[in-house]
């Protein structure tokens, strides 16, 4: 038995780790150092209907432990990833999740409904919680009820699973889950970075041209972890898990919060083999924690709690 | 072909104020062809600092399988890695990017590199193809000062070096463009790399040349995923086209890009 | 002219710089390594009408460049606060910030009158954001109007001024600010923590015994700055920041983003000479940046917005 | 008095699987006396690890201005420890915290010395400093395994040295609750450190004994300012009372507090 073999809804993955959304483009960078597939799936960057070039550089700044991005959605539209992206992957043996992002309702309706029709796209993951989008981006994924709305007309017109993304800027995450679960939302991945800034001390500017961006990394693991733990005993729905992870610790601390998967974003900046590299030390890991299969241990902390 | 490797430390030297040079040893000098390449390097195994730091490769000895980078010690990344001793190990990515073009020029034509402060060290390496290939080499260097500035014995040796810094300590007082204009230096192609602004000013002066600029851009992955360090195509109405300074980049065509 | 000494409503300070509050108890501690006059201020440990033992143990636990803690508002009580804690804080040329907590409204103006009569307490910092209590703490933290009304009714009774301190784990901070604005506050103080979890590897189970805690150090600073720098525009009464302050940089950093003051929390824990060497260090910082006075820099980030 | 200093590496050595012996010189020195009492120590000057680690003193050379720590490298802060070589320096806060008292025993009466893998360190300058008294010293050291334990000579040159090992591959297997029954010590004073359930053990099978244990807390100031390390007072109907394992502690007397 593979103990790294998961399930989720619409998808069967060879294992638990996959590349987060906006870390790894349209893995072609990524498939000079392996062969993509031994990912168990890929979360591609956001696409959106239009073309679109995004926010004016400097668009990373680092901070401690972590880093700040605001690129803006930068894609290069339906059109080029139905065309140029999507069949490129083909070639690989992996299932994409497609990160659908946009300013208005129908630019998410239209992608999702277009992008969901191709072969090797098995899910959605719908970013309702970007941060560095002027025009409506956030707010999709700070009221419940317009997150709701978003993810039934999504739905409506999506030919398989959908995944809602979350916004770690919100006072009650809980709330937000439950909303797009109703919705009807597959699962949930999170979390989306937190809004942040950096200035410069000789300038006194911020370091982004976008002033505000999104904080990942390592730093913001322990408000992600908790945030898992609070959703996942709340929801019915998996979820896949993300921000700071760089060890196969960190992906079993995921498990233990409730996640059922998990993905890595910034640390594929700094060792572009993180992820071929953590799936090989996974089941490792789990011998010597004796855990037969990873599926056992998801929400092992709350599960437990009364015991 | 991109690889990491944890590469030895030969020696680190400080060179001028704030500026050390640093030379690794290993199997990744195989891959290293164009001057203008850059590693992209961690330095350490911790989350912070969490970033690698790109910098360029000065030069590249085959024979003995070693690289030297020359990079200034200011913020943490940069300090931390100031501190290392030979003996000890290093990661290094690479190398990254596309370099300058040196099959541009014939033997007998003239070259003219332009370096502006941390900028200097990837025309090293350049100055040393390119003579290898007959063409002549004037370097103009720019610095804050004389205690900053370095290489300049190496420079004389390959072709006529000019200096300018700001505070006038050492050449002449002002910048690249002064010393430039003070020389009334002729040339057939133009090289450079430095801050934006001796870019710009470049570009603009000697439009009419032929010339490859070097940019700077804040990065992430350093290979072309993160979308980070992006620049405009210049004459592109639709403002949606891009190159990356890491992996298009860093060299350009002088006018390719919007600086 | 001293390039540090600052005014804000009700005080008057040497410099800018002073403990956070829970990360310097009373001062006592402090005050075996150094003269505590030479701080700005001392913001002391939450003071609830009730003597509270807090949380179980372990209280702490340590993060990627942070850390988390659910002391759980552990403090001697009104009486012991009044009787033991300011009294011997006398002998030193401070003013005292007295941060207040309580679990209903009732507690906090009972220890808001009482502990604003104390001859050294120059201010209060109402501490409407603690994550580690069970009950209410965070409420009054994230819906506006509660915390308007209790800013209100504080005022009422208070003998100085009343500083605000925020809670980062809402989706709207501005708002926050503002209806504490309308209520009278004199200023606000931000961030306290995020709220977090870390879980133990090999017991599957967090590792504070409350589970949750609050997440402070460096890895926060980019949420605080973001957070301050929106605030500032929108208000008009000054913010005292904190947030991961560990070196002069990040001071002016804070006074970029739009702080008027510095609080120094978990830095204390790591080296207990922190405040005495920033202060120490500041002016020759200010001088390298060519700055006269430290007030001529709060919020430069986005004054010169649009230069 | 408490104070900071860097303190300067004489020798690291590892001693058994995973442990390390630490030899540290510095004027701080001459501030310690109590066995029982830490240090706090720094691993290095980054953002991460945030916070000091606490470590107990094994002993101290007066004589040479020495402190020796034995530590075991096991998460991020302590593995970063035993990567630093000698002649490096690594800051210091201490001594902090409440030794073991050695006062309440005379001359030719005896002390158990029980001991529960890192725990055993502090019982070392203990032994030395009961010995030199003229105490009977006898040792129940426990460790996971053989490879996991150390410093038995030294042990066995002060007093009668018993071990136990969870694998029974040195001593008797199981506890040191069990090598105690089985030896059928007996004693005037007992002193303990280890991990908490070996304390509790203790503590009820000799609850009508005299005796201190020391109490391992996570901390964050170590100085007793932050309340990251209370234990309740035993006996205490308000439980509202407490001690600071830092300030108050880490030595209490059995009974003392709730562990
Ligand atoms: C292609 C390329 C080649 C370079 N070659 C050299 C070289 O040969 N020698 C040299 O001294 N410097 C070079 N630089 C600049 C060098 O990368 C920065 O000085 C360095 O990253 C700063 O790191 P730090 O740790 O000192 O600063 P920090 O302030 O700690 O850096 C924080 C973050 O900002 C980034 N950053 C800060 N300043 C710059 C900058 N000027 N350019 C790009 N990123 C920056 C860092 O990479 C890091 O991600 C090059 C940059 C690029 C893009
Ligand atoms: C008073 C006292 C004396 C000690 N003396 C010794 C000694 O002589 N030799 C020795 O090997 N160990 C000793 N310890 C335990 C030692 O402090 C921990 O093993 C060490 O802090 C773990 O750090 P890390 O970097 O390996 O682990 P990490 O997991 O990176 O630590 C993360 C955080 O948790 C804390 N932590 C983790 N485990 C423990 C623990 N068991 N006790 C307290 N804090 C913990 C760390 O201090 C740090 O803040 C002592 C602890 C205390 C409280
Ligand atoms: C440079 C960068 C670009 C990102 N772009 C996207 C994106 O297009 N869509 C999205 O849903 N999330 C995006 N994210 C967020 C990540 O997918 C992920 O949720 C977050 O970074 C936390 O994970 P990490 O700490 O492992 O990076 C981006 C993150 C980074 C750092
Ligand atoms: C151990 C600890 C205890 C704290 N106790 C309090 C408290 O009693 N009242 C309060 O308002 N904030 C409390 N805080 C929050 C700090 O005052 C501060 O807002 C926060 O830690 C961010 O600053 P820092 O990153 O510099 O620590 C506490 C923080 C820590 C780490
Ligand atoms: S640095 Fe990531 S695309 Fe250039
Ligand atoms: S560790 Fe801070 S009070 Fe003990």
């Amino acid at each position: 038995m593979n103990p790294l073999q998961i399930e989720l809804p619409g998808l069967s993955l060879k294992n638990p780790v996959m590349p987060a959304s906006g870390c790894f483009g349209f893995g072609r960078e990524f498939s000079q150092f392996y062969d993509l597939s031994v990912l168990g799936a890929i979360m591609i960057k956001a696409t959106t209907f239009e073309t679109r070039f995004g926010n004016q550089t400097p668009r990373v700044a680092e901070t401690p432990a972590g880093m700040l991005n605001a690129i803006g959605l930068q894609n290069p539209g339906l059109k080029g990833v139905l065309t140029n992206e999507l069949p490129w992957l083909e070639k690989f043996d992996v299932p994409i999740f497609a990160n659908v992002a946009g300013s208005q309702v129908e630019d998410y309706v239209e992608v999702a409904k277009e992008i969901s029709k191709a072969p090797n796209v098995k899910a959605l993951e719908l970013n309702i919680s970007c941060p560095n989008v002027k025009t409506g981006g956030i707010a999709f994924g700070t009221i419940p009820e317009v997150a709701k709305e978003l993810t039934k007309k999504v739905k409506n017109v999506s030919e398989v699973p959908v995944y809602v993304k979350l916004s770690p800027n919100v006072t009650n995450i809980v709330e937000m889950a439950k909303a797009v679960e109703d919705a009807g939302a597959d699962g949930l991945t999170m979390i989306n970075t937190l809004l942040g800034m950096r200035i410069d001390i000789r300038s006194g500017q911020p370091i982004l041209a976008n002033r505000t961006g999104g904080l990942s990394g390592p730093a913001i693991k322990p408000v992600a972890i908790r945030m898992i733990y609070e959703v996942s005993q709340q929801v019915n729905i998996p979820i896949i898990g993300m921000g700071g992870i760089q060890h196969t610790d960190d992906i079993i601390e995921y498990f233990y919060a409730g996640a059922s998967a998990v993905a890595i974003g910034t640390a594929n900046f700094v060792d572009p083999l993180i992820c071929p590299t953590l799936i090989k030390e996974l089941p490792e890991k789990l011998a010597e924690l004796k855990i037969d299969h990873i599926s056992e241990i998801v929400g092992r902390s709350w599960k437990n709690e009364y015991l | 072909m991109i690889r990491q490797e944890d590469m030895t430390i030969i020696s680190q030297k400080l060179i001028a104020t704030g500026i050390y040079e640093l030379i690794l040893k290993g199997n990744l000098v195989n891959e290293m062809e164009h001057p203008g390449q850059f590693v992209h390097i961690r330095v350490n195994q911790q989350v912070a600092p969490l970033l690698r730091r790109p910098i360029s490769i000065a030069t590249v000895r085959q024979d003995l399988q070693t690289i030297t980078l020359i990079y200034r010690a200011e913020g943490e990344g940069t300090s931390l890695l100031a501190e290392k001793k030979s003996g000890e190990k290093i990661n290094v990515m690479g190398p990254l990017g596309n370099g300058f073009p040196t099959d541009d020029l014939r033997k007998g034509q003239t070259a003219l590199l332009v370096g502006g402060g941390i900028g200097v060290p990837p025309l090293y390496e350049l100055s040393l193809q390119l003579r290898s290939k007959g063409i002549e080499v004037i370097h103009v260097l720019g610095f804050e000062s004389a205690e900053k500035s370095f290489y300049l014995e190496k420079f004389s040796e390959l072709g006529k070096t000019y200096v300018a810094t700001v505070d006038g300590s050492l050449g002449t007082k002002g910048f690249v463009t002064d010393a430039i204009e003070q020389e009334q230096i002729n040339f057939d192609c133009l090289y450079t790399c430095g801050p934006l602004p001796m870019l710009r000013a470049l570009e603009e002066r000697y439009a009419s040349k032929q010339g490859y600029i070097s940019l700077e851009q804040r990065m992430a992955c350093g290979i072309g995923a993160c979308l980070a360090c992006v620049c405009h195509v210049a004459d592109d109405p639709t403002k949606k086209k891009y190159r990356k300074a890491c992996s298009d980049g860093p060299v350009f065509r002088m006018g390719e890009v919007i600086i």
